[in-house]
């Protein structure tokens, strides 16, 4: 019942992915993996949870997109600094599934990276659909090729692969193809309506999910998605217990614990 | 089967468990899905009058075996938008205690009246966080404000109203008798106990708001020590809090004095079921106990059997083996 | 090799661990051999004008990982007696801080005079033992006593007084700043933590005295809080104590605040022996932050790092790589 | 660094051993050792050290001598009555040795029966010289024989084996025999006078100690006797480690810390 503690730990390689996204590697081996996240301490500033993109050790990682104030902060730390990690914390992929689509939006291909690469060393086929704004910003596409997986993309302006949102290209596929698993994390609309086609397609689907966080470890509430808390029950959480909440992909709450709308262009 | 159920201050409960404030209270769902798992009630996070995002993060730091130790900074919705919680908890069945904070006995019972239309069983009042300026502890350590403050809120409303009490002071049963003069109905005792981390490397305090309060295991023998010294001093119920994570921590809170008992960091793990498994722990503990009604058993520690019987149980039923002295 | 070495109020130690009171503190060749272990001095067991046997068993009741909680009452051979104790003591070498209670004032000072005839090097007041009837806490909790007490015993020898603080107060700060007012020289912070255990099966209190105080892994928190509190509020050097048994335990309170730290419950198991490891491991941990002296640190949590530089080393030396920016 | 926590047991046999002596036996299974000690606690009364008459489970065993007002109390309880055990404590006996000698005065022979027992199941052969104010009083004189050990008395009043202390029938053991260990519980005096002759002799022993005792747990230093805790560094003390204390034999401390010589008639 003793919850892991935390470590304070200086940072060995700030890599930049994407005009937009870092990557941080720290020495840190806590027997993380594929879709854990854990909680990133920035001294003086703020603590927020990330999702491991490098989980194993004996250097951990994470992948920060500059969204407000403190993950555009992360983007200025560089090597020797030194972060709190606590962790790790929440459900791992089930690596079972032999032939698996990725559909990633914007950062969510953070924490799909590592999971196609734990599902490539077991050996299985693992397709992505991977969306940004723009080609620059398309995250971790040479890994995910580097691995041996079939990518396609799409871009909001079109400068690189189908223009316009992931969706269409994750449709594609999943008519192409017959998958077993379909594992998705971006804007929550989008992975609203890439789980939809999936369930017509009886392909199982296992959403990353994002949430205001404080304690992570199921106490306080601030990550409650009906009855689930993100922190403990998720991040990664099937389909069939998302699509009735009325909440997934609507609203989610402010860290007063009020219940905000999803705006046009958030998650 | 030993009976749980449990009148507090006029509110029957199916079982004396109740959810502490500020777990798994900012949204009515959790306090459903608590209540469906097993609580007896369920007490609401804290709410004021208007919203708080609260502190920064780190807001919460795992303390290892000892507890955790967290500061943060009493962050609700605001009185305006809880009542929807609530209906979704009390759609779910759940007695539902609303908690609520404020700086002043006029604020308090504004409050106190606007949460008492949400069809809450009765008020907890938080004169007791460790760590939020203007709020807490800083005006429930002096035992004059807290009975002016119990006074005007049960001025204002028709529930029964607790006072819930800081382990921060010198004098718990003082506190205690304070609010039982302003008329409270109940007390609820204990808060956190005030803490600090430090992180070596760093050189400054982990929590972002610097002092935070404990729970968990290490505060189960100060939020004892608090209730038996209440127990001694006041006439109206106590809800034992502090550390609470079995059947047995519940029954000591029980031996000590609490009518009821509400449990909050040691859902971190377990979550909800918790309830679930303590209740039936309980039921077992206490038939083997010889104990049929729990409320039976409140402050029994107090008169402990005197002389040559303190090694008989002091309970009577199925523990009492009596064989003539001597047989081998 | 960093620098262990204090000023403690005027009195040099050769490195910042003392031997708490009560503990390993009764007779003189214990506390010897903590100073042979590697203590940089010992603090008696609370002395008393006359001798007490102190309460009846159990005195103590281990509390797994959160700690010990303990009412032993105040047992001491008395200060007539007493004295033979220090001989044995300082004969090892040990700097020796005589720990009294009373309960007036002028019993204080009488007790301060005779303690201070056997050559210690600086006396400590309890003002905080959580369990004793008349003496302690009960005293210790009213700023204007503790004032009264401590300027009577300064008024009284020409040592430095240690005031020794309970955490059963809603304002340590309070209490450290009546202390300074009377003329103490440092204040110790902190005593144990008032708490019960019951055992449920024989439905009673464990310990003989019912209450008693809690100490050990469970109040570091608390003890770091309080001294973080007495930093801000007083001038005078402070000597945190609470739930220490490791070096990294000690730099938190260096952190916090304390000049010195004592050690009692973490003796349990590792013996005396845990002094030489703690000063080993301090050398080396300060080293690796780049502070080359001990005191050089006090309170440095006070001031953390602003902004950017959060993340920098708070410390200038060899745990800062420097390195531009985005290298892989 | 977690103590052994206390545990309520109900009575299961209360035996009458002399007519000063009783033998409590509870379920209790702690993994201890002969030569250890536990703390007992009669609700009500106190707590007193006791070392184990029956160390090894299911049944734990102690052996109580009627001496003042608590352990006089014990001799009432009965079975089915509940006390509390917390333990065990202190160091075991040490098996190795080949031929041992047992002097035990009076309710010495509770640590040291469980002791001679597992030396005989090690194989090793125990003599035993057994003493007692009177022949109704020889603790533990059937379980000695029984087990196989030669077993010689002496009562102070000559109502069996040699007439006065046990001190002469150790040493005539000792003259004629070759042992390599010695063990001894008793009174201080007593075992002085024994381990002095066996230091002649080149025969390690190894005394039993009793002192006041609070916490168990080396903090209280209610046990202090010379730099040793008697609690953690006893019960079992080897004799060059006794024979230089001033205290040894000659002075105890009281509940209040107060050195006490000890008087005629007591340990
Ligand atoms: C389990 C988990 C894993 C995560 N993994 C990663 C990761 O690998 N990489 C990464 O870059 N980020 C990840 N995040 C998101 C990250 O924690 C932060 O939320 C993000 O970096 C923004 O933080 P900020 O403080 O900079 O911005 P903020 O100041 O918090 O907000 C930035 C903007 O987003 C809005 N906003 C904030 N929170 C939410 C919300 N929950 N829903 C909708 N809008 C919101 C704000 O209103 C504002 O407009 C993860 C979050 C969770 C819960
Ligand atoms: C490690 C250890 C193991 C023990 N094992 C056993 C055991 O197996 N069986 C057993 O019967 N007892 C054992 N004892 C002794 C036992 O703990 C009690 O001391 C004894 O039962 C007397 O307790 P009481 O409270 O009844 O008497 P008390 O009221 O404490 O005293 C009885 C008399 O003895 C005197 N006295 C008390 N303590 C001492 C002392 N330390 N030295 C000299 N005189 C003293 C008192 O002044 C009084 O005259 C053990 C003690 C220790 C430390
Ligand atoms: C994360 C967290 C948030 C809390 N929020 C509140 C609160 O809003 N109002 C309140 O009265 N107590 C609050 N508390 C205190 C608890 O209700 C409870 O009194 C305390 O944690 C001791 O119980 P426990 O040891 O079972 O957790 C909070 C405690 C924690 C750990
Ligand atoms: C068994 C025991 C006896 C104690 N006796 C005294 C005492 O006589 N005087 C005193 O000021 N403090 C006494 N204390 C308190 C300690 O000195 C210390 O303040 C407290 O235990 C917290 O430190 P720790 O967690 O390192 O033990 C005692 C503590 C224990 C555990
Ligand atoms: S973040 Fe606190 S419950 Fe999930
Ligand atoms: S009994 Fe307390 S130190 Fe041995």
């Amino acid at each position: 019942m003793t919850p892991p503690s935390r470590t304070i730990v200086p940072i060995e390689a700030v890599t930049p992915e994407t005009p937009s996204t870092v990557t941080l590697r720290f020495p840190w081996t806590a027997g993380a993996r594929p879709g854990q996240f854990v909680m990133v301490w920035i001294p003086g500033e703020d603590e927020l949870p990330m999702s491991l993109s490098y989980p194993e050790g004996p250097l951990g990682g994470v992948t920060v997109k500059a969204m407000g104030e403190t993950s555009r902060k992360i983007q200025d730390l560089r090597r020797g600094d030194r972060i709190g990690i606590r962790g790790p914390y929440g459900t791992p992929f089930d690596l079972t599934p032999h032939r698996v689509l990725i559909v990633a939006g914007g950062s969510g291909a953070a924490v799909l990276a590592p999971a196609a690469e734990a599902a490539r060393r077991e050996g299985h086929s693992v397709d992505v659909a991977l969306g940004a704004v723009t080609a620059g910003e398309l995250l971790f596409r040479e890994r995910f090729e580097r691995m041996g997986a079939r990518v396609e993309v799409a871009t909001d302006d079109g400068s690189e692969g189908t223009r316009g949102y992931v969706t269409p290209v994750a449709d594609r596929l999943l008519e192409g193809n017959p998958y077993d698993a379909l594992w998705t994390c971006g804007p929550e609309v989008m992975m609203r309506r890439v789980a939809d086609r999936a369930e017509r397609a009886h392909v199982p689907v296992i959403c990353s999910v994002e949430r205001q966080m404080k304690c992570a470890l199921g106490l306080c509430d601030a990550c409650a998605l009906g009855p689930y808390h993100v922190c403990v029950d998720g991040p990664l959480l099937p389909w069939e217990r998302l699509k009735d909440l009325e909440e997934f992909g609507r609203s989610y709450r402010d860290p007063a614990g009020r219940r905000k709308a999803y705006g046009p262009g958030r998650p | 089967m030993a009976d749980l159920t449990v009148d507090l201050a006029g509110v029957p409960l199916r079982n004396p468990l109740l959810l502490a404030s500020g777990i798994w209270g900012e949204t009515g769902a959790s306090m459903a899905s608590a209540y469906a798992a097993g609580a007896g009630g369920v007490v609401t996070k804290s709410i004021g009058t208007a919203p708080r995002t609260g502190y920064a993060n780190p807001t919460v730091e795992p303390l290892g075996p000892v507890g955790f130790l967290n500061a943060m900074g009493l962050p609700n919705p605001g009185i305006e938008e809880y009542p929807a919680e609530i209906d979704v908890a009390r759609a779910g069945g759940a007695p539902v205690i609303g908690s609520i904070f404020a700086a002043t006995p006029r604020e308090f019972a504004a409050l106190a009246r606007r949460m008492a239309e949400t069809g809450v069983v009765a008020l907890e009042l938080n004169l007791s966080c460790p760590h939020a300026r203007g709020f807490g502890s800083e005006i429930g350590r002096d035992p004059r404000r807290v009975e002016r403050i119990v006074r005007s809120v049960v001025g204002a409303v028709d529930l029964p109203v607790l006072a819930k009490i800081t382990p921060n002071t010198a004098d718990p049963a003082g506190l205690a008798r304070a609010a039982e003069r302003g008329g409270a109905h109940a007390i609820s005792a204990i808060n956190t106990v005030r803490a600090l981390a430090i992180d070596v490397d760093l050189a400054r305090p982990i929590l972002a708001h610097g002092l935070g309060g404990l729970s968990g295991p290490a505060i189960k023998p100060v939020g004892l020590a608090c209730v038996w010294q209440i127990y001694e001093a006041v006439q109206i119920p106590i809800v034992g809090i502090g550390g609470i994570g079995s059947a047995e921590d519940a029954l000591e809170y029980l031996l000590a004095g609490a009518r009821a008992v509400q449990i909050g960091t040691a859902l971190s793990g377990p979550g909800v079921a918790l309830f679930g498994t303590i209740a039936r722990e309980l039921s077992a503990r206490l038939d083997a106990l010889g104990i049929d009604r729990w409320e039976a058993a409140v402050g029994r520690a107090h008169r402990p059997a005197p002389g040559p019987s303190a090694a008989r149980s002091p309970f009577p039923g199925p523990s009492r083996m009596a064989e003539p002295r001597g047989t081998p």
